[in-house]
């Protein structure tokens, strides 16, 4: 083993991507493969995980109080990094991601590595579609929102059946829970599971695959170690778009 | 190497596959986890530490991983009798419920919900980090035996697990054997902390937390022949057990299994892998080298 | 990483060349030894413990070298009061002599051979390995003292050196204070054992002995943390540090400086070489960082 | 750091040298530099270095308890073995090499490996002259016996006028330390004190260079560590053939 304490990095430029979601960039480059994530310790409040949205930086949606804490800080402010950690997508092939709100995070590295072909990308109104520009720069994107003010009005799903999915080597998936498992059916449906790669999320507290409340059912699975992305056939059956574990270890629908 | 014959055993009243336990807290959050421990080798599992109210636990950073060695300091999150439904996937597998409370009486409690259901019982009273709880308790050898008397009666095994961050462990762990302990576990994490220099701050949420891993397997073993000196029940030595050469030191310095945890970070395969170097057909009766060190 | 700025400091009554001093125990039998630590760039110097009568120490075993840490059992041998010609070579430099006893008589009996020879007096309350002595005495709280008290005097700077082997080291440490001492110095080793598997006994000689290095890194910052909240004395940080950035570690945790001993193995000019990384001119002042991790 | 625990070897053979010196030869081979040392753990008993007489042998002389304890065992018994320590002799050159009693033993690799041109070989007696038959396959062999009873009568330095220092790149000496101190005169007079390379014999206790108990005045250089061998100019005017420190630490004439 060697020694994994956090390093430090300071925050060097802070950007609004949308009213709820912020990338900070900071002073360290993480080397990292697209999909995996690292654990940011938010001093005096709490450790989260996040995937990279660069190799030095992060994309952070408020919904709590780390990331409240977060949207806090300004530019020179100090946070901890410990990892990169988890598997990341699998290399290669032609690839199809899709992506819910804040889900594009750790898509949007795969495509501005010249990885993905097609980005389709989800969220509730225009002014929260993230990254647009950048993925138009490196992958045909095709947007949905539930309102209808940009792209297709509706869920990211129903883009899907805008493509070919049998063009495609690989899937890659992040967002919402109920997206994802949406997702999943639909490439069940179309017998292609198994090129599907579905980022998840899980209340993590250690990261590395010891503390066990990551892990999911029925395998025992860890989504921190083991995942984050884990192919659809794994998922099949799985407590993936039923219920998940919350801080105390206890079941809670998703 | 020494080697062991291969079987199934029972020490302090529970029946195991083999010597190798899954240490209390890791990966034993859910059924399908500790499943999935036995699956890979693992000759019993203790679960992650249930107490009788859910809890979630420190805020973050909870566990940091150092070049020899894990500190952690989680805060005991658990869902209290929630946990129950964990145990389904497990029916009929060597399993053994950790458990913690602030009294006698919420260990009782606690004991209540898994009689019947487990192999056996854990006592954590050696938790470093949790105020009330664990070590708050465990280094006062009144409350030990209290404590252990609450749980411990007759198709009950009850195992103390013991915290090494006391002058003497022995009087814990005499006081537990008084309280009618099946077995004593030794040792859970020593207190300890690390500062981000960079950040200028405990890198634990809670400040403090506990050492594990390779860097305790030291003191353990000192623990371990120490209490074999002074007790008479069987003894499970835990901390930084991570070969199969470790756990044949462990026995010799008097222990009769070992508890494994930090080493499951290398490789959640590692019981059976140290099992492969553990057993052999023609090894010795684990008899002739529990406590052989003691010359 | 955290610098400080370079010069010489005083500690607890001892003027010292820099935050870098050599533990007890370690090359320092000898008066030439100590002197060559000094010109490699320590700060100051600990001697081997002196003790009323002379001692050979443990049979060995003595010390085995772990991937992490070292385990040793010397025994406290020294030659008594025959060690004073080894300061003739020592004239006016930082040299602290470790100094221990059964009794306050013989700690006082001890020190006076050094009153007026060295810069100051440690008391070792603390070595896990020899019986009646260090932490035999070092546990209790009102020996620790007493033993105190029958050194410390005007003009006689006096540090005491505490065992982590006790349920709450800040006991001792504010007994220590009250006693008179100038500085505490946290920690002595973690009592410890190994046991060969292939001779199926304990590696050292006296069966027990005391854990150091990098692997009781972490116990040593949390004890010299607890010890900064409970006393007013400074403290002297002991116990794993190896690099720069454990010495800048020890003190946000609340070190005013640091002892430095297993990591010797590695290079003896190792005081030199972590200075290097340590002191610049655009440093901060070492009152900026002491203690800054208790926020 | 690697561990260092010392490992367990079983003795396959004793082999009687003379009546106060014996060679176990044991199952485990060690690497090592001619002149470096193991410390031999004789259990329940003590620790106590000992030169390598080959890579899986020590030959002890009996002075007291430890190595009277060796003396009591036999074929099958297990001792514990840690090590190599310390620097061992330097590399090449024509090589002059005088031993006294059991001192032969870190000199006999160095003539096994072909290193040695001519060996002065000191004993007190007939019986007690070690090695002799196996040095001389390998070099040529010059011995002096206190009492006359094999080779020249007296003490070993005085072959060394029979041979020409000159001609020799290193001198390495091991021995009682009047002996070897005798040599060093002998050096220094001859002006060669730089070639003559000693191995020296100070009470150990760790071996690894940290406990202090080996050091010598006034370099304060670790004789488990920084020797065992040195250099005669490093020992000229040093404690070398006045005093050394016993197990307590005192002083005590040689
Ligand atoms: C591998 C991984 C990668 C992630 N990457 C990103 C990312 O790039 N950008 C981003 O904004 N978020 C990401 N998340 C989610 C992020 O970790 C949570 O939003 C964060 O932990 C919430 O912390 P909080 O203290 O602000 O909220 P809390 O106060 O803890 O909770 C607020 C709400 O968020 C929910 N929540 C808490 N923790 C999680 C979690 N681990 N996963 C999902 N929901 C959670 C709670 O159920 C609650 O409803 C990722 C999560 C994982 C597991
Ligand atoms: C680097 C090194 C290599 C050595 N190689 C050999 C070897 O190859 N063969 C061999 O027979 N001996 C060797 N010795 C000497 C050997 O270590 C001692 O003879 C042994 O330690 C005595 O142990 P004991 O318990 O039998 O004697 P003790 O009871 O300890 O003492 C008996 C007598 O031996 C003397 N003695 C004790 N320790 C030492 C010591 N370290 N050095 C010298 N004299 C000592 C004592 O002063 C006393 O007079 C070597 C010593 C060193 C330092
Ligand atoms: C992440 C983590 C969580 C732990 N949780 C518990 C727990 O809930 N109850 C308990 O008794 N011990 C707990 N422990 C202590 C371990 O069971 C074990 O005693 C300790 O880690 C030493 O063994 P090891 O060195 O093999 O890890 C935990 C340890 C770790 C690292
Ligand atoms: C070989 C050895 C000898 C020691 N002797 C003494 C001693 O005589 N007196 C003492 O107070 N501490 C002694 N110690 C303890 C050290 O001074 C120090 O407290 C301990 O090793 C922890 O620091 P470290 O990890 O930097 O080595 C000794 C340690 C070692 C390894
Ligand atoms: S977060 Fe601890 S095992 Fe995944
Ligand atoms: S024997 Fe310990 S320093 Fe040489």
């Amino acid at each position: 083993m060697y020694e994994e304490m956090p390093i430090g990095v300071s925050i060097t430029r802070i950007v609004e991507e949308t009213p709820s979601i912020r990338t900070f960039y900071f002073d360290h480059e993480i080397s990292a493969r697209p999909g995996q994530f690292v654990m940011v310790w938010v001093p005096g409040v709490d450790e989260i995980p996040m995937a990279l949205s660069s190799s030095s930086s992060i994309t952070v949606q408020k919904v709590g109080d780390a990331t409240a804490a977060l949207f806090a800080m300004g530019e020179g402010d100090v946070m901890g990094i410990r990892g990169p950690y988890g598997n990341g997508f699998s290399a290669g092939g032609r690839t199809l991601a899709i992506a819910g709100g804040v889900g594009a995070t750790p898509l949007l590295p795969l495509a501005e590595s010249g990885q993905v072909e097609v980005f389709l990308l989800g969220a509730r109104t225009a002014s929260e579609v993230v990254f647009a520009d950048r993925i138009r720069r490196v992958a045909r994107l095709m947007v949905a929102t539930d309102d209808g003010t940009a792209g297709h009005q509706g869920f990211v799903t129903e883009l899907v059946s805008r493509v070919d999915l049998e063009g495609f080597d690989r899937i890659c998936v992040c967002g919402p829970e109920v997206m994802m498992a949406a997702v999943l059916r639909i490439l069940e449906r179309a017998g292609c599971a198994g090129r599907g790669e579905f980022s998840l999320q899980r209340y993590m507290k250690c990261g590395v695959g010891l503390c066990g409340s990551c892990c999911i059912d029925p395998h025992g699975l860890r989504v921190c170690r083991d995942g984050p992305v884990f192919p659809g056939t794994v998922l099949l059956d799985s407590e993936f778009g039923r219920y998940a574990r919350d801080a105390s270890g206890r079941r809670q629908r998703v | 190497m020494v080697v062991l014959n291969p079987g199934p055993i029972e020490v302090g009243g529970i029946r195991l596959k083999n010597h190798l336990i899954l240490a209390a807290g890791i990966l034993g959050s859910t059924g399908a986890s500790l499943a999935r421990i036995l699956r890979y080798g693992a000759g019993g599992v203790v679960t992650k530490s249930i107490g009788p109210a859910p809890m979630v636990g420190h805020p973050g950073p909870c566990l940091v991983v150092l070049e020899d060695g894990i500190i952690n300091a989680m805060g005991l999150p658990n869902p209290s009798a929630a946990f129950m439904e964990e145990l389904n996937v497990l029916q009929g597998e060597p399993v053994i419920a950790s458990i913690f409370g602030g009294t006698p009486e919420e260990f009782r409690t606690v004991a209540g919900w898994f009689t019947g259901r487990v192999s056996g019982i854990e006592l954590n009273l050696s938790c470093p980090h949790a105020e009330g709880y664990g070590a708050a308790i465990g280094s006062n050898p009144d409350l030990v035996e209290e404590c252990t008397r609450a749980v411990a009666s007759p198709g009950v095994p009850t195992w103390v697990k013991l915290t090494p961050n006391v002058t003497d462990i022995t009087e814990i762990g005499l006081a537990a054997e008084r309280g009618g302990a099946d077995a004593i576990v030794a040792i859970n994490t020593l207190k300890a902390m690390r500062i981000s220099t960079s950040l200028r701050r405990p890198v634990l949420g809670n400040r403090y937390g506990g050492l594990s891993g390779r860097a305790i397997f030291p003191v353990a073993v000192r623990c371990v022949y120490d209490l074999y000196e002074a007790c008479s029940i069987p003894i499970i030595g835990c901390g930084g057990v991570s070969t199969a050469d470790n756990v044949i030191e462990m026995m010799m310095a008097g222990a009769s299994a070992v508890e494994i945890g930090s080493a499951v970070i290398h490789d959640t395969r590692i019981f059976a892998s140290i099992a492969g170097d553990l057993y052999s057909s023609d090894g010795l009766d684990a008899r002739e080298v529990v406590g052989c060190a003691h010359v």
